[in-house]
């Protein structure tokens, strides 16, 4: 990957000029001084909504899953949407890491590492569902194929359960794998700058990385294998998630759209969370330099597309319900818009279809303000239409002697809201104690950039302006000589 | 510090991984030999005396159950042979109504195991040494096999390998409710 | 309250007893004890528990854990062995059944001296195997710890011996002071109880008997004393009827001996030629099985059903002395009646449901002017009924003070009389009362003495079904409680010492053995044991006589009132007295599907008018008693009718049954003569209290929504085109399994069903279906492995009603098991869906994937209350919580007759086999077998002409198969 | 293992990359080179070959897909063949992305793998030598001084030339 693969009609992604030393030090700034009140505060705020989750989580175990609101005829409800959400979202930051990287796109160094934590912590509050959702979670290991004294026993490779427990503990390990190898140059300016006890430590993970060109080259190309291997594997995550819906009988499950349709929607709540963190984030750490407009603008493009998609699918879904003429179909969409449940369908197509909408105006997409709140609503919207889902194909499907409703109990509200305390909280720890943004690969674009604003000051002083850092958008042909 | 570590570390995983693969033997009760309230000795009764299995164990041809015999049964000859005996003498007080013999339980099926002795000694014609090992040659019982799931199937699979009988009449299933009903 | 969770989460919360907790919480609970394999002390602790308590922590711990080893456990030996009980063997003896009056002949299943499971004795003369919901839960009794554990003096525990000095000192003193000694007894005590009693009344000749009829059944009896001379109920043979009619008489569900008239009514031989299919009518106020049956059903306000009548007597030819005023019910349907039964002349029959003894003359009159008697309906060989004054007569002579002495023998009028109340306030200031309930019930309580009855399944006793068969009762268990038979109490206060057995043996060698002794009295005395009855020679006796002046007791009808009551015995408890049992009280009611509540059922047009949803709390005032009870709104009930459920409301029955629903019994009206009580009243008032009870319901859904569920045809069309439903294309990519030896299939005439739930109670017995109580009901959380679907079409005002039993479909492709990452269901080489619950992690995808939705889940450790553990069947492993369980289509039936006939050298032939519910149900609906055997009942059900499978598009392939419904309407309603 | 290097400290990557090809050129042993980010050009600057560790990937990858198809295979139509729902015991489709996600897992954890063992990365209690504020700001250049010909003083001139801001003698290679 050489320079010239950046375009010069393109923006530079730092905004202001920095040193080298100036971007290690502003990235390691957070793990060295004391925590703000802010982040003290929704620290607090996180661990508490954990320690809510936790005692909700011991109680159903303690209890039985009848604390929940299912019944014999939905039989999930709130813990597979919950999980089926989290994997949704946890599926932007691997994306955003891997497939931006193979298509280099390069605005993608100073989110990604966010982005991958935020996948790693999405996808551990994912995997509490299906772990807790069971009836015997102690005999989880069962979903293992190991020798046992049963003969062997082994298990069923034929259920989406299965798959999903590959699925899943192969994206968190590819994802992990992924992170950790991103870090591991990070890891190495952390420790040659910590002294003590953190020194050790760091050095410990940094597994004794001295920038070596040899170790590059090679750390290069794995990058990139496993940016390959993570793009195909994010794809099939959710393709595989959708299987646990698609490989059934029931009407408003047993369709074949569901993996691209899976796969857009998790792109698009994966975005958007990504989209809520990083507002967040960058307006707590005054980093609107590193994360620009320009980002949140590129991301709320890619939300505009999926967005698109998952509109679609919906609206294929209706079609297909009428076209199919199967009275079991027709009857699930229909009740699924003009139910029971009808509020939760609206909300999901109002958030989902609608609010995107709103991007195509260039003021609300480089609006930080408004790209939180549509992102926030985004999110709501695919909560919901996970529910959506999974209640209302559950709740009435062939027998009508069998249908019924579901209403949450306040346990699975809390098991919920500890999901989210359990997010937050990893987030929170993790934006003290890693670096968030990959400092080595923000100065692998520093240089660009530093170049961009020379050209344009010499461009204005030619011109015989004045010279203003950060001035940008000025296509000019002129480069730096290299040879 | 160097490169000696990762042998040790793979050792730590290999255990852990072993640890999990065998887990579930690791509960087996193979080689069980509790202690028992009276010193009874089938080695004595089956072995040197050669009394058939079935004069105590009643049920093992007609009933799920073998049975453990009636204190009545023991008395039958212990009226006459070594009524004096100690041990003895716990029997004829817990038949006159005192203190109750309790015998310790040695072979331990789950309560998810349907289990017939009838179905396996009357029809399949085993001999009760088959699963409990060489019973008159214990002093104390001890439990023989494993009794796992696996173990009880690596018969079952062999016989139904070996049978020549139309399959509605063929012995030893493999389905899972022939023992989980 | 009845609201609160009323049934039990955990014994735990229940008792807040330690060790019962610990008992509760057990995963897998442990087997029961088995004879001399009877474990003693289980380790509270088990490794499952410590597993459970360590929760989440994964794999690792569980691994090390297992290391741990497996409790001790204890084997005590037998004494003394049993003779011929072999432990783990079960043991069958023929009793009969006391669950109600009809004294159906049963076969008690017995292992290690517990009776497990109750069934129908197919050798049976009357009841031919037949045994009801109420037979089947019958079985609960003996363990029901709510019983008196012996007898009362004053309300104090006391001895046999005591007891009996003193009633006998109190009743002498009575009668030698010549006042009167009142026994309140049913009509029916059996030949022997009958005996007894004599024997107390020759004893203290001041004795006189006092009839309690909570339902008023026997206004028939008393209206035939007057037409024929003769006070019995007669024999209905609906098998021999060609039309029948019914005005409000529930005889599929609740009235008389409804499994004897599901299986002479049964359709499912009727439907092998449908062109000669007999048609029922059914004219009634509100909805119930026996309407639900109905080729054709019509509203029938109760102040219309003497009208009606009259109208159709009169268009029969029949002349009534009195005038009677015109019906309702249009011209067109009483022609139409009149027509058709006309038609079938002896083929035809009418019975009546009413407690008014001038309606049941009027229904006899029409059965004689059909010729019907000696047909259709016979009271030759029918026991005649003891005379008995009303209640009412009893609560005079109380007032007046002429009574010394109360026996309450086997009733409770306190709680199921109109006037109980009247009657608790009279009983307290009697001189000497004594109850023989089995438990301190409404009754007893103000009794100054209580003899505990025993369960009939722990005593001897008789019953007389026709003059020729007398069924035998003998005790399949020791007794439980400190009970004694009520017949043997009458004996010692009558100063007979023999015991009740051999009292019942010597009547028995007299009457019917007259003249053998030695071995052939023994050989037929075990004969008739082992039968269950002894079948004397049908008398051959002419019908008696009509007598058309009987009929000028025919009173003019009462005018119509704004809001007519309906006072109705449902299917489950009928008369209240087993609500102590929690399989009834979670029994859906089979036409609301409502369970542990007594409702108040509404037409939708009077709902609506009124403003009532499901589960108003309404308040019906009738005679000045007021009673509160939750709104269904029915479809099928007459829109002036309010149906008010009996049997719940119970106060004492025990710590199931009390406090569910209110007593309904007040509102009814008392008559002075005939059967006593009026079930139906004309003077009703309905108000809104404003407050609701959600229904504990296991359907909410009635309608099927278009789809083909429920297949139905008009027999006549199907007579002309008896073409097959529409069948499928398969396409598979597969190659299919093969099964070389078995292949189980079942099945379900719906032309049969009548959705009486016999099965449904069945099903919980052999296979230890745990009752999950009323807010896990109304959480759409019941455990039933079988259900019955019930669906209305077409006017609700006069709806179509269809039931159709669902249970696991053991489908070839079964989408739950594809489903399942563990393989905890898979299936059988025998083509069965096997649920392994010990396997089973809890994912409930294979509910969700289930298109029938016959999945049960244990959302929590659902207690077995620990004497009701007692009659569970060992033979089924108790399920924990956290797994899936369903239908095995008795799998361990199967099981054990494949190994009975294997240790024969043989394989077991079509009809061996038979799975609990096709054991039990009344109609025949359910054949069970072989589907690889083509001569098998079930290959050639399911391959005939009606045979069709419930969403076959799906291709899942269901081995049960369902057989057209065929409704014989004759064209226009 | 060298006696010794010289090291070459810049403060950007152009004189680094200035300094490797005329180093090459000059027909200097290049040790090795410390930045804090990956230098593009800095491999064909200083000769080196392409990785080939994505044969590694291929091969990690080709095992894991494999292995699962044998393992699922073996499992359900060999070792306990078991009628689930109807399907065949070998259900080939059902098996995919079990097979998918197992090719995946193992190529990424044999690459890593690979990259970690080919260069010495691992956990270490010690803290490793490192060149200062390399992992910073500053990019070096390590050449080799144990060459017939070596001209330590022509070499650090070279670097000068090239922008170097400082060069030293290290005994040891980090």
């Amino acid at each position: 990957m050489s320079e010239h693969a950046l375009s010069d009609l393109r923006e530079p992604l730092v905004t202001e000029p920095r040193t080298m030393a100036g971007i290690t030090d502003e990235v390691c700034a957070p793990m060295e001084r004391r925590p703000s009140i802010l982040w003290t505060l929704a620290f607090l705020v996180a661990v508490v909504a954990l320690a809510i989750g936790v005692w909700a989580v011991q109680h159903t175990i303690r209890k039985g899953i009848g604390v929940w609101g299912l019944n014999k005829t939905v039989g999930w409800a709130f813990d597979i949407t919950n999980f089926v959400f989290w994997v949704g979202i946890g599926h932007a930051g691997t994306l955003i890491s891997a497939i931006l990287f193979l298509f280099r796109q390069k605005w993608r160094t100073s989110v990604n590492r966010a982005a991958e934590a935020m996948t790693l912590f999405a996808v551990m509050c994912a995997g509490l569902f299906p772990i807790i959702h069971m009836g015997r979670p102690w005999l989880g290991f069962w979903m293992l194929p190991y020798p046992n004294t049963r003969g062997s026993l082994w298990v069923n490779f034929r259920s989406p359960l299965l798959w999903d427990v590959f699925a899943i503990s192969t994206y968190f390990i590819v994802s992990a794998v992924f992170w950790y190898v991103g870090l591991l140059p990070d890891l190495a300016t952390v420790r040659d700058r910590a002294k003590g006890l953190k020194r050790r430590i760091f050095g410990v993970l940094a597994l004794g990385w001295n920038g070596s060109q040899k170790t590059w080259l090679r750390y290069e190309t794995v990058y990139l294998l496993l940016a390959a291997l993570a793009t195909p594997l994010v794809l099939s995550v959710h393709t595989i998630v959708s299987m646990d819906f698609a490989t059934s009988v029931l009407p408003g499950w047993h369709t074949p759209i569901f993996p691209p349709y899976f796969v857009a929607g998790a792109v698009f709540s994966g975005f958007a969370m990504v989209l809520t963190l990083m507002i967040i984030t960058r307006k707590i750490m005054r980093w609107e330099h590193l994360i620009t407009v320009r980002h949140l603008e590129n991301m709320t493009k890619v939300i505009i597309v999926t967005g698109g998609i998952v509109g679609l699918a919906y609206g294929t879904e209706f079609f297909m319900a009428w076209y199919s003429g199967n009275m079991y179909e027709a009857f699930t969409f229909k009740n699924r818009a003009f139910g029971p449940y009808g509020w939760a369908y609206w909300i999901m197509v109002s958030c989902n279809v609608g609010v995107p909408q709103l991007f195509w105006i260039k003021k609300v997409r480089t609006s930080p303000w408004m790209i939180l709140i549509l992102a926030l609503l985004i999110n709501v919207g695919m909560w919901f239409e996970r529910f959506v889902i999974i209640v209302t194909s559950l709740h009435r499907d062939f027998l009508p002697s069998s249908w019924a409703m579901y209403a949450p109990t306040l346990i699975e509200l809390a098991i919920l809201l500890g999901s989210f305390g359990l997010f937050f909280t990893l987030f929170l720890l993790f934006t003290r104690v890693l670096p968030m943004i990959s400092i080595a690969e923000v100065k692998g674009v520093l240089g660009f950039a530093a170049r961009k604003r020379e050209a344009a000051a010499a461009a204005k002083a030619k011109a015989g302006g004045s010279s203003a850092p950060g001035g940008v958008g000025l296509p000019i042909a002129a480069s730096k000589e290299r040879s | 510090m160097s490169m000696s570590n990762y042998p040790n570390r793979m050792l730590l995983a290999l255990a852990g991984l072993g640890l999990l693969v065998t887990g579930c033997n690791v509960g087996s009760q193979q080689g069980y030999e509790p202690p028992q309230p009276i010193a009874y000795s089938h080695a004595q009764h089956a072995g040197d005396l050669q009394i058939p299995c079935g004069y105590c164990h009643s049920g093992a041809e007609r009933s799920r159950h073998a049975g453990v015999p009636a204190v009545s049964t023991c008395m039958n000859c212990h009226t006459q042979v070594l009524p004096d005996s100690p041990e003895i003498q716990k029997l004829s007080r817990a038949l006159a109504g005192g203190e109750q013999v309790q015998w310790v339980k040695v072979h331990r099926l789950p309560d998810h195991v349907y289990f017939s002795h009838k179905s396996h000694t009357l029809t399949a014609g085993l001999a009760c040494q088959t699963c409990h090992g060489p019973v008159q040659q214990m002093v104390r019982l001890r439990q023989a096999n494993d009794m796992s799931m696996g173990w009880c199937l690596s018969c079952h699979r062999a016989s139904a390998k070996k049978t020549t009988l139309p399959t509605a009449l063929a012995p030893s299933p493999t389905d899972c409710s022939a023992c989980h009903q | 309250m009845a609201s609160d969770p009323k049934y039990w989460l955990s014994m735990a919360d229940r008792a807040g007893d330690p060790a019962l907790a610990a008992e509760a919480s057990r995963e897998f609970s442990e087997e029961l004890p088995v004879g001399p394999g009877a474990e003693a002390g289980p380790d509270p602790k088990s490794r499952r528990d410590f597993l459970r308590i360590m929760g989440l922590s994964a794999s690792a711990l569980a691994a090390a854990s297992a290391c741990s080893r497996a409790p001790v456990r204890k084997i005590v030996p037998y004494g003394e062995a049993p003779e011929d009980s072999v432990p783990g063997v079960a043991m069958e003896y023929a009793s009969v059944c006391g669950a109600c009056a009809a004294g159906c002949g049963i076969v008690v299943r017995t292992r290690d001296g517990r009776p497990i499971k109750l069934e129908g004795n197919a050798r049976h003369p009357v009841s031919g195997g037949a045994l009801c919901a109420l037979g089947q839960a019958a079985v609960l009794g003996p363990y029901d710890a709510s019983r008196a554990p012996g007898p009362h003096i004053g309300g104090a525990p006391a001895s046999w011996q005591s007891l009996d000095d003193v009633v006998k000192q109190g009743l002498g003193k009575v009668a030698a002071s010549g006042q009167g000694i009142r026994v309140v007894a049913p009509a029916d005590l059996g030949p022997t109880g009958e005996a007894a009693l004599a024997a107390l009344v020759a004893k203290f000749p001041t004795t006189r008997r006092v009839l309690s009829d909570p339902l008023g059944l026997e206004a028939t009896a008393l209206a035939h004393a007057q037409s024929h001379g003769v006070r019995a109920l007669p024999e209905l043979h609906f098998d021999r009827a060609r039309v029948v009619a019914s005005f409000g008489a529930d005889f599929l569900g609740s009235w008389q001996a409804p499994p004897v008239h599901t299986r002479r009514w049964s359709r499912a031989p009727d439907a092998a030629r449908p062109e000669a299919m007999a048609r029922l009518f059914v004219l009634e106020p509100t909805l119930t099985l026996t309407g639900a049956a109905a080729d054709v059903r019509w509203n029938l306000a109760p102040s219309d059903q003497l009208p009606a009548l009259a109208a159709l007597a009169r268009a029969l030819g029949v002349t009534l002395p009195r005038e009677v005023r015109a019906p309702e019910l249009a011209p067109e349907r009483v022609a139409r009646l009149a027509r058709e039964l006309g038609a079938a002349g002896a083929g035809a029959l009418v019975v009546c449901g009413s407690d008014d003894v001038g309606t049941q003359l009027l229904v006899a009159a029409i059965n004689d002017r059909l010729g019907a008697y000696g047909s259709t309906l016979s009271l030759v060989g029918q026991p005649v009924r003891p005379e008995a004054a009303p209640m009412s007569s009893l609560l005079a002579e109380l007032d007046a003070g002429s009574v010394g002495a109360v026996i309450l023998l086997g009733c409770n009028p306190v709680y199921d009389h109109p006037q109980g109340a009247a009657l608790a306030e009279r009983l307290d200031k009697v001189a000497v009362t004594v109850s023989t309930a089995d438990r301190l019930d409404e009754s007893a309580r103000h009794c100054g003495h209580l003899a505990p009855d025993l369960h009939f399944l722990e005593s001897w006793g008789d019953r007389r079904v026709r003059r020729s068969t007398l069924g035998l009762m003998q005790p399949t268990v020791a007794p439980l409680a400190g009970g004694r038979a009520a017949g043997e109490s009458l004996l010692r206060w009558a100063g007979i010492e023999t015991a009740y057995r051999d009292f019942l043996f010597e009547r028995w060698r007299d009457e019917k053995a007259a003249g053998m002794s030695g071995p052939v009295l023994q050989a037929a005395w075990d004969s008739a044991l082992e039968d269950g009855f002894w079948q004397g020679m049908e008398p051959e006796a002419p019908e008696p006589a009509f007598r058309p002046e009987a009929l000028a007791a025919v009173a003019d009808a009462p005018a119509p009132g704004e809001l007519e009551l309906v006072l109705y015995a449902t299917v489950g408890l009928r008369d209240g007295a087993m609500a102590n049992n929690a399989w009834l009280q979670e029994l859906p009611d089979p036409i609301s599907k409502t369970t542990w509540d007594g409702t108040c059922s509404l037409s939708p047009a009077t709902a609506k008018r009124l403003g009532v949803s499901d589960g108003d709390l309404l308040a019906i005032e009738a005679g000045g008693q007021r009673v509160v009870a939750p709104a269904v709104v029915q479809p099928g009930v007459h829109p002036r009718v309010v149906a008010v459920a009996l049997g719940y409301g119970r106060s004492a029955a025990g710590s199931v049954g009390d406090g569910i629903g209110q007593n309904a019994w007040p509102l009814a009206g008392v008559t002075a003569a005939g059967a006593g009580v009026s079930l139906t009243r004309s003077d009703v008032k309905l108000s809104r209290t404003g407050e609701r009870r959600a229904l504990a319901q296991t359907q909410t859904h009635h309608v099927m929504e278009g789809r083909p569920l429920v297949l139905e045809r008009e027999a006549a069309d199907y007579a002309r085109s008896p073409g097959a439903p529409r069948r499928h294309e398969k396409l598979t990519m597969w190659k299919a399994w093969e099964y070389p030896g078995h292949r189980w299939g079942m099945t379900i005439d719906l032309s049969a069903c009548t959705g009486c739930a016999s099965c449904v109670i069945s099903c919980n017995a052999e296979n230890n279906v745990p009752v999950v109580g009323r807010a896990e009901v109304a959480n759409r959380r019941e455990m039933h492995w079988l259900r019955i679907d019930r669906y209305y079409s077409g006017d609700p005002a006069e709806p179509g009603v269809v039931h159709q039993p669902l249970m696991c479909q053991h489908c070839e492709n079964a989408p739950c098991e594809t489903v399942c990452p563990v393989l905890a269901t898979v299936h059988s080489s025998e083509g069965l869906n096997q649920q392994v619950y010990n396997r089973c992690v809890g994912t409930r995808y294979c509910a969700n994937n289930c298109p029938y939705k016959v999945r049960r889940f244990n959302w929590f450790d659902y207690a077995h209350d620990p004497h009701l553990r007692l009659a569970l069947n060992p033979d089924v492993v108790v399920r924990s919580r956290g797994v899936m369980e369903k239908c095995s289509l008795c799998v361990q039936r199967i099981q054990s007759k494949k190994a009975a006939a294997r240790a024969e050298g043989l394989t077991v032939a079509d009809g061996d086999i038979q799975t609990a519910c096709q054991q039990s149900c009344p109609a025949q609906a359910i054949v069970f077998g072989d589907l690889n055997d083509p001569k098998s009942r079930v290959s050639r059900l399911t391959r005939g002409d009606r045979g069709y499978r419930l969403l076959e598009e799906l291709n899942v392939g269901p081995v049960v198969s369902y057989l057209v419904r065929l409704k014989n309407t004759g064209g226009t309603p | 293992m060298t006696s010794g290097l010289l090291v070459a400290y810049f403060e950007d990557e152009n004189g680094l990359l200035r300094a490797a090809r005329e180093a090459r050129a000059a027909g200097l042993k290049i040790h090795d080179a410390y930045t804090p980010y990956a230098v593009h050009g800095l491999d064909a600057a200083m000769g080196q070959r392409p990785s080939r560790l994505p044969w590694v990937t291929l091969l990690c990858g080709l095992t894991g897909t494999l292995l699962a198809f044998w393992f699922q295979r073996w499992t359900s139509a060999v070792s306990w063949p078991i009628n689930v729902g109807g399907k065949p015991a070998h259900s080939f489709p059902a098996f995919i992305p079990v097979a998918f996600e197992f090719t995946v897992l193992l190529a990424a954890l044999g690459t890593v793998a690979a990259l970690f063992i080919r260069v010495g990365l691992r956990p270490r209690v010690g803290l490793p030598r490192v060149l200062p504020r390399v992992t910073n700001d500053r990019f070096a250049l390590a050449l080799c001084t144990d060459g017939e010909d070596f001209n330590g003083a022509a070499a650090a001139e070279l670097c000068r030339n090239a922008g170097a801001c400082e060069v030293s003698a290290v005994e040891e290679a980090p």
